[in-house]
């Protein structure tokens, strides 16, 4: 009798609390719209996985010494599973079209405003009871405008890891929903005719262009911003074992292996983070509310720049590519694309949004360098 | 209003400020920077080889695999000589 | 003179104890079976040549600062090693056959006694001098019944270590020797007449059953026997990776990059437990003979639990699948359909067989939970 | 025969009764869920495309080993064919 | 202004030190020489890479709590990353052609005079002013002789890390440099009619003798020399999963998974020891200018053991293919036969050269044992 | 000449000497000890099958995906036929 009760006692259902359900629940809901809406599957299913795992009662497979508790103390406490999925995007980017016309970095930095309104806006929910954001909570909220996973994760790590696993639930819905948050916000910004705008075609790049373009990036970053650098060297890195040419096996590592196990690993220890007591607050509310809100403020400053690089050029920019100055590579790109061809059949503005789109993922290492340097200083 | 979220709140502006601008000076010597690589690599730069002659020269690189099967090709391209 | 000596001293000869030299010819020995007999070469090789290093003289590599001895202390220690495997298994099995007919789980649940009748064994070795089995040991010995080499090492880590080189050994020794130990067995429990039954064909299996698989074994090991979940847990998230269709990448990393990477490191691992002190015992004598007794056993519940479904269903289940159900996957399913030949020539079992087979993966693995949950608790 | 052993084997047939009936209760729930589980699935589930459909568009998830294994086969059936 | 002030001062330029600008150049040189010369890119790639990043000021990259710092610490100070290493090199090894004729094993011995030769010449050094190398650091300065990239690195991990950094650069500037470094002192030691002789084929290799050979070594490693076990133990186990041909799985992944993604993480944590301090030193150009010697030492004493063996069988070998003693697998081969054929448009040594070639990956490996066995012991 | 560097270079000479000849006596050991195995191989060893032989009884070892791939087809085939 007694052993029965110390087997009912071990159960869990017995020692279920009514969080743990939620993110049972909240765990399905992540899985149902990585596998039926095809919600950045790759790594909202390990999330999602990770969340139900780590809700288990009883089992802690969370905590300290359980499984996913060891993975995230070793990969991300330590920054390094973001690093080594920078390297592994590096070596898959191709920034052909940013070093064939570099003005479109200037695209990458306006989508950035993203990021600091939503540190403002976070800030600001202090005036309402429940929330409690410190200036570090703040701007690891501010970094979902990024559009950028693994800057995501790399900066809420390690300014506000409690947060973590909302914003990173956030930043990867987001990215998957910027077909649908963008387009609108486009439109209303741009006239039909500033839409249809065809642009020249981009000039080829040499290869010693590719090999040198990480160098200028490294050393422009190691000179001004040192705290963005692991981000930016992992990312530089990968691109020049891409670009070198002489290391294929290496580049072909960084591109499958690497971020392959990484991305496995990286997203069971997330879930570890989407705990109820971490997550079931008021604040994850705030933070998926500013999340979108980041999302537009940055498409929008995307596309107000574009606007004026299209005046400044004489109508030679179509002011959409601003838009995918916020990264999300290559979703908002693809959207630009889209949204070009709806205003005039035979305008292509593919290749010429990567060039915002890649340099908004430098742009946006760039605001979290700065803030690692100005918050946490 | 709350003084220290005032508080908070001007420390975010003045972030704000800041961080876009650094944001913005980045990116814009940046692209200063990559204007004149790119010039520099047009006029001092090896003349780039045809494109179709880059797709052949690239393949030969560095893979140590690559190379084993080459070795191997040439062991038994010498034994199969030998042989006959 | 001086220095010769030192240099004498330091050589192995000079230091090689007879238990050692043992050693090394037992690691020979797993080599010779692995690659001249084809047992589970895949493991007894990396486990083999471990133990020929762990008992090199002098070297210490299996010892606390050796490179396979720090192996051990990551992967095996933490139990790491093994849920990855799972997760690759996960990841690489059909459990199609399973879901077509859940009712085969009862045979994968039969199976299980192999594990516990040789838990009483093993306890009752005590009686002769030179045994001291305390529960938790003797649970661990048990589980080798589960035909299931990761559950076997992951239980054994935690509730045993000392005894996880014999462990494991036998585990897979026996897993190879499958098709010796269970065809006389499964002859001997049936009729001809029974073993000539033909079955129907399997229903097909629709995606999304194939998807809200994994939920399910997980939501009842969730609410039931969390201490279940990190093995269960790792092998229904392999399987979603596989069933999901949206991250192929993360499946076939699953499969292949990490399965053959902690593969080795396992292997070499395990391979430092299999020292004089601890493998050279009257122990590991009563371990191997209780590991053959345990699959004898599992396999005889199996086929008689297969008598019981075939009376129950008016003889529309052939008893020989319930062999399939010590797991052993997919030695045994294949054995199955070896010995259903032999009475019908026209009597492919192998689909049937593989039902209880992987349902004997899961069986085992609640098996663990259970042991761990009223043994160390 | 030694108190100690005894109490032993006491406790560890104790285990196994336990232990089974957990094993059976627990497959046994499981049985029922999986069949819960495919008659909604069967009533309230999307309908299946074609199984040759699915045959068709199972393959290209999963295994490149497959993959590899079926086109290696190919290319080998294909020069046997030529060299005869 | 304040906050101004310390933004400039969180910058780089203002935290830059002469010591790191110097290193970021040397960082890009062993980039350029990798890219633009070919110098083994595999390695001097991550190499140059990681010294950028570890001399990055302010960002600490390469410090303790750095990224390139846990990575050092975890892989090379245990010794695990060379270990890995040398794990895929057995695995891609065919050493039939050692096997086939054994007594090249002799011009793999004789190679490593080099290594011996260099100590001395390091130990003299400490008469300059400045110079203070001890025994250990003497030896893993020597290694570099051995033409071994894993050996040099983990022998030098063990007896002198601070010297790592330089003596991996100078291990693989080298290795690159064999065909610059080797043929004149090949010319200046053989007469044109030793450079003709033709060399009787090889005799066939069984597949058993392939499975045997990695015993044979390991055997006489674990009797003599315990010191040497780890690397040799690897490099077997290694060849054990390429010839027992019954684990092609984890033979693969040994080749290709493990050594790519080693290779990433070595090289990055190698330059993490080419920081200015540590560099920019007389010991280093002492160590580039040792390595040089080293190298010449090496190739001529496996060129006079060749003539030895020349005269010994009566003119059957060909004294060229003692150069490949120094091991630079498989570059000295490949410089071995270009020079015979320079000799005789029908000689091609490259197989029969394959076996010192393998001989001197050994033999190094033996004389770090040596080393370490008789140094810090 | 400095006294300690003396005794380094006496300790280098000295570990030289040992170190070359431990070298030369491992190797030339293996020399013996491979000869052996070679001979040993040859006379108590299997016949090694003609080399085609061989390559063709290698291919089925030890691999799972292979095996996945022929129980799958052998799936395949049983439902096949069931169905026709
Ligand atoms: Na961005
Ligand atoms: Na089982
Ligand atoms: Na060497």
């Amino acid at each position: 009798m007694d052993a029965l009760l110390t087997l009912w006692q071990s159960t869990g259902i017995a020692n279920l609390t009514w969080r743990e359900g939620i993110m049972l629940l909240v765990g399905c809901g992540l899985i149902y719209l990585a596998i039926a809406k095809r919600f950045e599957p790759l790594l909202l299913v390990p999330i999602g996985f990770g969340t139900l795992l780590s809700n288990i009662p009883v089992a802690g497979i969370g905590g300290p010494d359980g499984m996913i508790g060891m993975i995230y103390a070793i990969g991300v406490e330590t920054g390094i599973f973001p690093l080594l999925i920078f390297l592994g995007i590096g070596a898959m980017t191709d920034f052909g079209a940013l070093i064939a016309r570099p003005s479109t970095l200037l695209l990458g930095a306006a989508a950035q405003f993203g990021i600091f309104a939503t540190l403002i806006g976070a800030l600001a929910l202090n005036l309402l009871p429940g929330f409690q954001f410190s200036l570090a909570d703040a701007a690891a909220i501010g970094i979902i405008g990024g559009a950028d996973g693994p800057t995501a994760i790399f900066l809420a790590s390690r300014l506000a890891p409690d947060l973590l696993g909302a914003i990173a639930v956030a930043a990867y819905s987001y990215m998957a929903l910027v077909p649908i948050i963008q387009p609108p916000i486009m439109r209303a910004l741009t006239t039909p005719a500033e839409r249809a705008i065809v642009m020249e075609q981009l000039r080829p790049v040499t290869r010693l262009e590719r090999i040198l373009f990480p160098f200028m990036v490294l050393l422009l970053c190691a000179l001004l911003l040192p705290s963005a650098a692991p981000l930016i060297g992992m990312l530089t890195f990968g691109n020049l074992l891409r670009e070198s040419g002489v290391v294929d096996r290496l580049s072909r590592a960084a591109q499958n292996e690497i971020i392959n196990v990484v991305t496995i690993l990286l997203g069971l220890a997330i879930g570890s983070k989407l705990s109820g007591e971490l997550f079931l607050t008021p604040q994850t509310l705030g933070i998926l509310l500013l999340g979108a809100i980041a999302f537009s403020i940055g498409t929008a400053s995307g596309v107000l720049m574009g606007k004026i690089m299209c005046w400044v050029t004489g109508g030679k920019v179509n002011p959409l590519i601003g838009a995918a100055g916020v990264s999300a590579v290559p979703m908002s790109a693809r959207v630009v694309n889209k949204v070009g061809l709806e205003a005039n059949h035979h305008n292509f503005l593919l290749m010429h949004a990567m060039g915002p789109n890649v340099a908004g993922v430098i742009g946006s290492a760039v605001a979290a360098g700065v803030l690692l340097a100005l918050v946490s200083g | 209003m709350d003084a220290s979220v005032t508080a908070l709140l001007v420390d975010g502006l003045w972030l704000m400020v800041t961080g876009l601008t650094i944001v913005f000076v980045f990116l814009l010597m940046l692209v200063g920077l990559l204007d004149l690589m790119s010039k520099a690599v047009a006029r001092w730069g090896p003349q780039e080889p045809q494109p179709e002659a880059v797709a052949q020269a690239l393949p030969p690189t560095g893979d140590d695999a690559r190379l084993t099967a080459v070795i191997t090709a040439a062991i038994q391209q010498y034994r199969a000589r030998h042989r006959a």
